[in-house]
């Protein structure tokens, strides 16, 4: 008929309106209002910490790809904003920046490009960063000040938060009365405390994020849901049993990295299974030693080190649970 | 090359004179370490007395205690003091100590005989200056023997409250046991 | 509940493999396929224990009252070597056919540093879980670390082996292929393992 | 001390005696052991694993060639013959030698000789292409040009060319593993003796289709005229379904067909001097002139 | 001349950590710091020469089937040797390299090489070779160690450079393997040409 | 009874039904025509002309060339010109026999009157050779030949007909407008499978974003009175229209790996196969007509069409009759936009189950570059197989053959949802078809081979 | 190429009767997996010889090299019984005599000594076992 070339391909010929990029844009949309929130009450020092998160992680891994690895660069898909988004945090606001660009160096080019970059890598890049630095510079990784914010907010004093502060005092052998008594604080005034890290900071900011992507389907509720009801359920069993020294279900929720943790990071597609019931195991086995760790263990808080360890399991759930097949029982 | 056949004469023989002939030199080997090895021990030994209590010239004692269920070995050194070896649980495994308590009841200094602490973290028991400098001349009599963090009045080394807080109940301890020492007199062996 | 406090430690707190760097040349090798991985766990945790039992008798009722413990190492080795292959000869002489099904799918278990790592740890060294004074373990102790020890060989193992059946079918950059991949692999593991430390 | 000593001697030699007992029993019980040849030939072995022996890779290919009565069954595409000598010297064979193979690209359906009439735009894989329509030109037998053969190769030895469209052979890296013959699905390449110095004659062209269709289609394509089987002294042209296929263990590389192809479909590769085509048919034409005077 | 390749291979051709891949345990949990890496690896090239050279020696005696254990006690002779010296005379490294000495005793590159080198050459030449593959593992673990030391503890050789710590996770656990495996990149693209 | 749908996966594109509300046409006859001898599953057919011969209309040209396979006759009457291959939308070569169009002249013993015809004949056995004889094959997709459908294996009953209204695609209209302009028809074409499945119940399935077309239906089966037919409402979800998920919605019923709806005890047909089983059986009428959609996306609605067209008439013909093609056109689709074939040769013919034409813009149907799999699951998520997708085309990459055959490889329907909803626009269907149809491969050449073992043992 | 749920070895056919094909294989050790095993023998591979049930229909001759087929749940089975049952055997009866008040060396030598039992009733057993382990020859 005429001249013109027609595009032939296999079926289907139209696709859904999504790709990774806008995947990641969700995510991205659904972290800011509590990166706003955490601009807001730690002022400049948090914007650097997140601007030089995101342009390490973004510039690493650019060079990578292009320089070392000759490959496309995948920057244009987002996934790196993420991770450095994500790093930035879970991190101090008066972390000095040169060990955020190491983070950021052992997210991107340690727990991400080397597994041959997005989708591959089996570790989450952003909490392989946070605890390598959290192991590394236990020091700095735990000196939770303040820095001056735009709003004011009303007792910013604490230098820690309030779970390692609350660690240390268990392990000096105290009770959480006593605890409490001798530092004035209440429990509820915990909850508020403001000595956390960004992400920490504003539960609502989290949630609100995180109802953004149930809404947008990027993620299925399961693991976060699976986590906080085995963190619950075993504070619960725990704080029955002894007040004294097991805190109960809502502090653990609503402390640490607990909803950054079981709402943006957990559910991170390429280090979680892919299957309804595999992601409950993973759930249940975060929350688990999560609150192994909390109760038990050396650092106030478990969640990043729970996610990652269970990140290791995530091969064999996937090879486990399959989702069931029509017509086949 | 050929190998010898692998017969049961052959193998039992071969296997047996090798044991044998190693067996020798490990013997030999062991008869003339022995004493360098013992001496190297003693070394460790008498040098690290020399550290944690003041310069004497009289030979330390050794001996052994029982204090709240533990064993507890030291070295009396007549006119300085006692050297007791005093171990706790640290971060990464055992801590142990060398605690040198002086005649009057004041800590004269202190070294760490064996750890397991993680580099650069609790590790640094052994050569942070500050840290360890805060036990010489320690009194337990005017000051507590625990970190800040636990009411007392010692700076943890950073980031490793658990290692010294180890440390500060090894001394403690080890300042009981002089204490029991003082009063029981003597040797319990 | 020192058995607990022992079995907890030895299996997640000092990991054989992350935490303790033993055996690590057969983790790398044998690594590659999931149910040969968990087959040989099992195997490796029935040689650990055996030798372990063996060679603490050895040491406490003959090297020890002798004076001989500078013994240990020479000794020690002889006595794991020859129980692996006794181990291997009774198995064929009872059922050809087990030992058959076996051989086809383990590699011959061989002697390396863990089965000798851990003998001599636990005559050697002293532990102490919960706070309680420190000592060498008794045999029941013994026992169950060695158990607890090669249950966290066979963890770690069979976790390794998930994660490189999936590595296998990703586009690993052409350099890192192959053992690096794997060597960043155990070190993001040992990495998260350190969330253990301090629970026992 | 002493004492010392002569227990250590004790219990060492004892430990030593019983070892040695156990392992004879070992011995006796576990008698046959791998032949250590296997480790020899292995280590000749190119190590390539590809398989292109037949055998699961290297391996398995010395494990059965230790054991074999004699190397009939037994060739490495990719070592050779050199490698093939040297596993032969190992087990005290002798092996015939081989004419060494290489793979050859039958088509010449290049972006200036085959119009692309519509876009493809699935999956970048000759297999989905071939198995969807009849490919992105009018000819339905030509490269589909995806570069499955070039994933194929282990070797590096396949590479698409941009220009044309098609993938090039480097006969230097290429070990004659079949592969990509395997691979590509409509069967354009395919292994041929090397020939004298790399020297060979191929129609570069699978289009069976008859001649106008196929010239629409390509302007490199056989047409099936036969003007070269009619040329050829040596027998060793045939044409079948309209299309003229050069059988390699007759050709004397005498370039005829070559010059006497009026598409151009044949060509000669790696001859040192370019093809006088003038020349060629002028001696054809001589030699055609004598024939008719003589008989 | 002609025999000086077996002492050069074992640094590159060879080399015992980042080609032959062996003795990994060592390798990962001695090198902390350069210094304890150098001693490791001195460590196991003393117990590799000597054995390297009696078993050339009583090597064409042994029936074929105590080899291996007629190998390994000889082994563990020189390594209860070596203990016993470094006992006597170096207390303080012994006790940094701790378990990691008697486990010379299975560390595949030593029972590697007598089975693989000294079973079949003469003593010179085995001297040589042990020689070359300890001077190769020694140095790798050198690398390892000083890697990791600059890294973890800001220092080299001991000689400390910044004030405070280094990145601490590259003297634990993590860092042994994560230093290894870069380390194993680098040598596969810079040095190993094939 | 409220709407249903099936149990899992599933996408929901939007509908795009543009040509909804034109009204089907009669498409004028070309000069020429080419009639496909392969216009159906299974065996090809064997042409009974020869060049020089006249035909009329429906005067059959082609025999059944197997058990599976169908009676194709002569859409037009006028003189065979050519038996020879031409190429079909694919480009590859395929037996027609070419017809010169000579009026209009049809075979008598058609009943071409527009009367409904409501009592249906009681001899099943003459019910299965009058929709053999004419030709009858599945318009829903497959082109099954539907007479073969009709008649279950022993032992196999069917309880119940279902009825396929759903057109789940996006952009196809034709069954829709068979079902709002000839609901009677269709529900007579029902009664008479009803009947030849031995009065089993029937369901007729259809979408909710087509109430004009339920009405329509449910008005005609009151009318009609037929006993134990009902009209069931299908909540919008592709791909509802696939057999083993219209089952599964209407009668919670799962059909096994390998098996038919009939070893659930249902039969599916097409509204539109209903309707031609109401012309051959009543009128006597065979398939040499159906209707197709002309449509696309960012088209004046002046070239949307329903055109009721003779089998046989180039495509070219057809874009050329209602409008030409469109500038925005970047690809030209036979089907709809999930399933259907993109067409590289456009002088292919058109055969008894072309659908639609359609026209897609570069920006609604041009493949985005691939990048690699984030894991989202996305694709799992909407295979109404179950399927895993993501998984199938890293088995298919490694060529484990065995594991694909255990992730049910070859239980792909070749929906096209994975593919569809993969953000990271990997070419998910395309390699798992590969990876199918080794597995079928695989499958048959070891029941062939268990066949010729048990065969040998019995000997 | 195999699926995961199966293990395969390369073994040869060494002779074969109407009931039993026995094959040859030969067993790694551990070191195969490592790439430096050209450089070291130190667990000397073993030719181990397999038998499996003759199948009419298969068409193989002595010297046939073909591929000898474990499910991986049988050879996890065969694990379970030679290791890790006289394992749990062996940790039961040293800690129970412990408990019980045995000295160590006692309780040493019985946990020893439950383990040669223990394989004495799987030699008792081995006409059982014979018939469990299935392997096949791939096709
Ligand atoms: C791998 C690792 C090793 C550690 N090693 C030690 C150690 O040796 N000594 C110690 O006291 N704490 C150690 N810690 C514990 C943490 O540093 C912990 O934060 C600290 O003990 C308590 O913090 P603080 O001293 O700043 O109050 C270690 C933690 C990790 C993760
Ligand atoms: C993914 C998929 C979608 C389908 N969608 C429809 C549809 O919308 N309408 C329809 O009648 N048939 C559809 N079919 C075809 C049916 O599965 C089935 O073949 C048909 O209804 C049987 O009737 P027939 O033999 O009359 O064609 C679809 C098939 C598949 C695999
Ligand atoms: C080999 C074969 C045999 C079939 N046999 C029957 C049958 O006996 N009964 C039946 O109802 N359908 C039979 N079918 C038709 C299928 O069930 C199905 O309706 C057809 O493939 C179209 O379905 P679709 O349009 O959903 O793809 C058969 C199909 C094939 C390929
Ligand atoms: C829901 C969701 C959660 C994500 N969470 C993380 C995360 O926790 N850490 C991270 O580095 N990247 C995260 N990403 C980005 C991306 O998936 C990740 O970098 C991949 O691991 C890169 O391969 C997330 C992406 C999505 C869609
Ligand atoms: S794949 Fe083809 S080109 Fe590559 S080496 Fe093998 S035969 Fe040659
Ligand atoms: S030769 Fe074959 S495999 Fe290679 S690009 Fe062409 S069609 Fe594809
Ligand atoms: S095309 Fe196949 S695999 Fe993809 S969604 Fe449909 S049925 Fe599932
Ligand atoms: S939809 Fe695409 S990216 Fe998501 S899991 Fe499936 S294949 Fe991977
Ligand atoms: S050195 Fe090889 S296993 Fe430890």
């Amino acid at each position: 008929m005429d001249n013109k070339k027609y595009i032939v391909s296999p079926s289907p010929h139209i696709h859904a309106d999504i790709s990774t990029t806008s995947v990641m844009r969700d995510v991205i949309i659904a972290l800011s209002p509590a990166a706003v929130v955490a601009i807001l009450v730690y002022g400049w020092a948090e914007l650097l910490v997140l601007l030089v998160s995101i342009v390490s992680c973004v510039l690493l891994e650019w060079a990578v790809t292009r320089w070392m690895m000759k490959r496309p660069s995948t920057v244009g898909d987002l996934s790196a904003v993420v991770t450095g988004l994500l790093l930035a945090l879970n991190l101090p606001s008066a972390i000095p920046l040169w060990i955020v660009f190491i983070g950021a160096v052992v997210a991107i080019c340690v727990a991400k490009l080397p597994f041959g970059g997005i989708g591959q890598n089996v570790f989450n890049p952003a909490i392989t960063g946070r605890v390598f630095l959290l192991v590394s510079f236990p020091a700095q990784m735990t000196n939770w000040t303040p820095t001056p914010g735009f709003v004011p907010v009303p007792d910013a004093v604490s230098g820690a938060t309030p779970l390692s502060l609350l660690k240390e005092a268990l392990k000096g052998g105290s009770t959480i009365p006593q605890f409490l008594a001798s530092n004035d604080f209440s429990m509820s005034s915990l909850l508020w405390d403001i000595g956390a890290s960004a992400g920490e900071l504003s539960a609502g900011a989290l949630l609100i994020g995180f109802i953004y992507l149930l809404i947008r389907r990027v993620v299925k509720p399961w693991i976060p849901l699976s986590i906080l009801g085995t963190m619950a359920l075993i504070s619960v069993v725990f704080h029955t049993v002894n007040p004294d020294i097991y805190t109960g279900p809502v502090f653990n929720i609503m402390t640490g990295g607990t909803l950054l943790g079981a709402f943006f990071m957990a559910t991170d597609y390429v280090t979680s299974p892919m299957n309804v019931w595999g992601g409950v195991i993973f759930g249940v086995g975060i929350g688990l030693i999560d609150m192994m760790i909390r109760y038990f263990g050396a650092y106030p808080e478990g969640m990043s080190f729970a996610i990652l360890l269970m990140n290791c399991t995530v091969p064999l759930l996937n090879r486990w649970f399959h989702q069931k097949k029509y017509g086949r029982t | 090359m050929m190998a010898a056949a692998s017969t049961l004469k052959n193998m039992v023989l071969c296997l047996t004179l090798v044991c044998l002939i190693c067996a020798a030199v490990v013997g030999v080997a062991y008869a003339v370490t022995k004493e360098p090895i013992d001496a190297a021990a003693q070394a460790k030994t008498t040098a690290s007395i020399a550290r944690v209590l003041p310069e004497s010239d009289a030979t330390p004692q050794e001996g052994s205690v029982r204090v709240g269920g533990t064993d507890y070995k030291y070295y009396k050194v007549d006119g300085a003091g006692y050297a007791i070896i005093s171990t706790t649980s640290g971060f990464g495994g055992l801590l142990s100590l060398m605690v040198g308590v002086a005649e009057d009841g004041t800590v004269h200094n202190t070294t760490v005989l064996s750890h397991s602490e993680t580099p650069g973290l609790g590790a640094k028991c052994t050569t942070d200056g500050n840290f360890i400098s805060q036990f010489q001349g320690f009194n337990p009599a005017e000051k507590t023997l625990a970190v800040k963090k636990d009411g007392g009045d010692l700076d943890a080394i950073t980031a490793s409250t658990i290692t010294s807080r180890a440390y500060a109940l090894a001394v403690s301890n080890a300042v009981d046991v002089f204490h029991q020492l003082k009063q029981g007199g003597q040797d319990d062996e | 509940m020192e058995y607990f406090l022992i079995i907890i430690s030895a299996i997640f707190v000092n990991n054989i493999l992350l935490a303790q760097f033993l055996g690590i040349c057969p983790f790398l090798g044998v690594s590659g396929k999931l149910s040969t991985a968990t087959g040989m766990s099992g195997a490796v945790c029935f040689v650990i224990t055996l030798a372990t039992v063996v060679t603490y008798l050895l040491n406490q009722y003959l090297l020890v009252p002798l004076g001989l413990t500078f013994l240990q190492t020479i000794s020690f080795i002889l006595v794991i070597a020859a129980l692996v292959q006794m181990v291997e000869i009774i198995l064929k002489k009872i059922s050809p056919s087990l030992y058959q099904a076996l051989g086809i799918f383990l590699p011959l278990i061989t002697t390396n540093c863990a089965v000798l790592g851990v003998a001599i740890t636990v005559v050697t060294k002293d532990f102490s879980f919960g706070g309680a004074a420190p000592h060498m373990l008794n045999l029941g102790q013994a026992t169950v670390y060695a158990v607890a020890t090669s249950l966290g060989y066979g963890l770690a193992m069979i976790l390794f082996a998930g994660l490189r059946e999936h590595l296998a079918g990703c586009d690993v950059p052409k350099a890192f292929k192959g053992l690096p991949i794997a060597l960043i692999t155990v070190g993001i593991m040992a990495l998260a393992f350190l969330g253990f430390s301090g629970i026992v | 001390m002493t004492q010392t000593v002569i227990w250590t001697v004790a219990i060492l030699a004892v430990l030593g005696f019983l070892l040695a007992l156990i392992l004879f029993w070992v011995a006796r019980r576990f008698k046959v052991e791998e032949d250590p040849r296997i480790d020899e030939v292995e280590k000749v072995m190119p190590g390539a694993n590809c398989g292109g022996c037949g055998f699961a890779g290297c391996r398995a290919f010395a494990d059965s060639a230790v054991k074999a009565a004699n190397m009939d069954n037994h060739y490495c595409p990719v070592g050779g013959d050199e490698v093939m000598q040297k596993v032969a010297s190992i087990l005290g064979f002798t092996v015939t030698a081989k004419a060494p193979q290489v793979a050859v690209v039958r088509c010449n359906g290049s972006c200036a000789n085959r119009p692309v009439v519509n876009d493809y735009d699935g999956a970048a894989s000759c297999r989905v292409k071939a198995a969807l329509y009849s490919g992105d030109t009018l000819c339905s037998f030509g490269c589909l040009g995806c570069g499955d053969c070039v994933a194929a190769c282990q070797f590096g030895a396949l590479s698409m060319d941009p220009e044309t469209g098609l993938p090039v052979v480097d006969a230097q890296k290429c070990t004659a593993c079949g592969a990509c013959v395997k691979a590509c699905p409509r069967h354009i390449i395919e292994l041929r003796n090397e020939g004298p110095r790399g020297m060979r004659e191929v129609v570069r062209c699978v289009n069976k289709d008859k001649g106008p269709v196929a010239r629409k289609a390509c302007a490199a394509a056989c047409i099936g005229c036969g003007l070269c089987m009619k040329t050829c002294q040596h027998g060793a042209i045939t044409v079948a379904d309209n299309l003229a296929y050069i059988d390699y263990t007759k050709c004397k590389l005498c370039r005829e067909c070559e010059a006497v192809c009026p598409t151009g479909a044949i060509h000669g590769v790696n001859f040192p001097r370019e093809l006088d085509k003038e020349a060629v048919k002028k001696r054809i034409a001589d030699r055609k002139n004598k024939e008719a005077a003589n008989g | 001349m002609s025999k000086w390749h077996f002492v050069t291979d074992g640094f590159v051709k060879n080399n015992p950590t980042f080609v032959l891949v062996l003795g990994m345990c060592p390798t990962l949990a001695t090198t902390t710091s350069a210094i304890n890496g150098l001693e490791m690896g001195l460590a196991t090239m003393f117990v590799l020469i000597l054995s390297n050279i009696v078993i050339s020696l009583i090597a064409p005696k042994v029936p074929d089937k105590v080899r291996i254990p007629v190998y390994i006690t000889v082994i563990a002779t020189f390594v209860t040797v070596l203990q016993l010296l470094m006992q006597a005379y170096t207390p303080a490294a012994y006790e940094t390299l701790g378990l990691f000495i008697p486990l010379i005793v299975v560390n595949c590159i030593v029972l590697g090489r007598a089975e693989g080198f000294a079973n079949k050459h003469g003593v010179g030449e085995s001297a040589l070779d042990g020689i070359g593959v300890g001077l190769g593992f020694t140095a790798s673990l050198t690398v390892i160690g000083l890697v990791r030391e600059i890294l973890g503890s800001g220092s080299a050789f001991g000689w400390k450079f910044i004030s405070g710590d280094g990145i601490l996770a590259f003297v634990m656990a993590p860092g042994a393997f994560l230093v290894l495996g870069f380390l194993m990149v680098l040598f596969n693209k810079y040095l190993a040409k094939k | 009874m409220g709407k249903v749908t099936f149990s899992r996966g599933g996408i929901h594109p939007r509908d795009c039904k543009y040509a909804r509300e034109c009204a089907i046409e009669e498409l004028p006859l070309p000069k020429t025509v080419y009639v496909s001898m392969v216009q159906h599953l299974g065996a090809p057919a064997k042409p009974l002309v020869a060049p020089g011969d006249s035909v009329k209309v429906g005067q059959v040209i082609a025999e059944p060339g197997g058990f599976i396979s169908a009676f194709i006759h002569s859409p037009v009457s006028g003189t065979v010109k050519g038996i020879a291959p031409r190429k079909n939308l694919a480009g590859d070569p395929v037996m027609h026999v070419e017809i010169a169009v000579e009026g209009d002249e049809w075979d008598p013993a058609i009943d071409r009157s527009g009367d409904l015809v409501t009592d249906i004949p009681d001899d099943k056995a003459l019910i299965l050779g009058r929709i053999k004889a004419c030709g009858v094959v599945g318009l829903g997709g497959a082109t099954f030949p539907t007479h073969v459908k009709l008649s279950p294996p022993p032992g196999k009953v069917a309880d119940c007909l279902i009825i396929n209204g759903s057109e789940c695609e996006p952009f196809l209209t034709s069954d829709y407008r068979i079902m709002i302009e000839r609901p009677k028809e269709v529900v007579v074409g029902a009664a008479i499978m009803q009947k030849v499945l031995d009065g089993c119940h029937c369901v007729i399935g259809i979408e909710e974003n087509k109430p004009e077309a339920i009405a329509a239906i449910r008005a005609a089966v009151a009318e009609l009175g037929y006993p134990d037919i009902r009209v069931q409402v299908l909540r919008k979800r592709y791909p509802q229209g696939g057999e083993k998920q219209l089952i599964d919605a209407v009668l919670h019923r799962q059909v096994g790996s390998g098996g038919l709806p009939i070893d659930v005890g249902a039969v599916v047909q097409n509204v539109t196969t209903s309707f031609a089983v109401y012309e051959a059986v009543q009128k006597n009428k065979p398939l040499i007509s159906n209707i197709l959609t002309v449509t696309g996306d960012k088209i004046p609605a002046k070239l949307q069409h329903n055109y009721l067209f003779r089998i046989g008439v180039p495509l070219s013909f057809v874009m050329e009759q209602a409008g030409g093609i469109p500038d925005t056109a970047a690809k030209i689709v036979s089907g709809g936009p999930m399933m259907g074939k993109a067409v590289s040769n456009l002088d292919a013919t058109t055969v008894k189950g072309t659908a639609a034409v359609l026209y897609l813009s570069e920006a609604a149907t041009r493949r985005q570059k691939e990048s690699h799999c984030i894991r989202c699951g996305k694709c799992a998520d909407a295979c109404p197989m179950g399927l895993e997708p993501f998984l199938l085309n890293r088995l298919y990459k490694a060529a484990d053959l065995e594991a694909l055959e255990k992730n049910a490889a070859q239980d792909c329907i070749e929906c096209g949802c994975c593919l569809y909803s993969c953000p990271a626009h990997i070419p998910l269907l395309d390699h798992i078809r590969q990876a199918k149809g080794q597995v079928m491969g695989v499958i048959r050449a070891r029941a062939a081979a268990a066949k010729a073992a048990a065969e040998a043992k019995k000997q | 190429m195999s699926s995961n749920s199966d293990i395969a070895h390369r073994g040869r056919i060494v002779s074969i009767t109407p009931e039993v094909t026995t094959v040859e294989i030969v067993s790694e050790p551990a070191c195969s997996a490592c790439h430096a095993k050209g450089l070291c023998s130190l667990g000397d591979a073993t030719v181990k010889q397999v038998e499996l049930p003759t199948r009419g229909w298969d068409n193989y001759a002595v010297g046939d090299e073909v591929q000898v087929i474990l499910r991986a749940s049988m050879g996890h089975k065969a694990v379970w019984l030679a290791y890790v049952v006289p394992l749990l055997v062996m940790v039961a009866v040293l800690l129970g005599t412990l408990a019980a008040g045995g000295s160590e060396l006692l309780a040493g030598s019985l946990a020893i000594g439950a383990i040669a039992l223990y394989y004495v009733l799987i030699w008792l057993l081995r006409g059982r076992l014979r018939n469990e382990y299935i392997f096949n020859i791939k096709t």
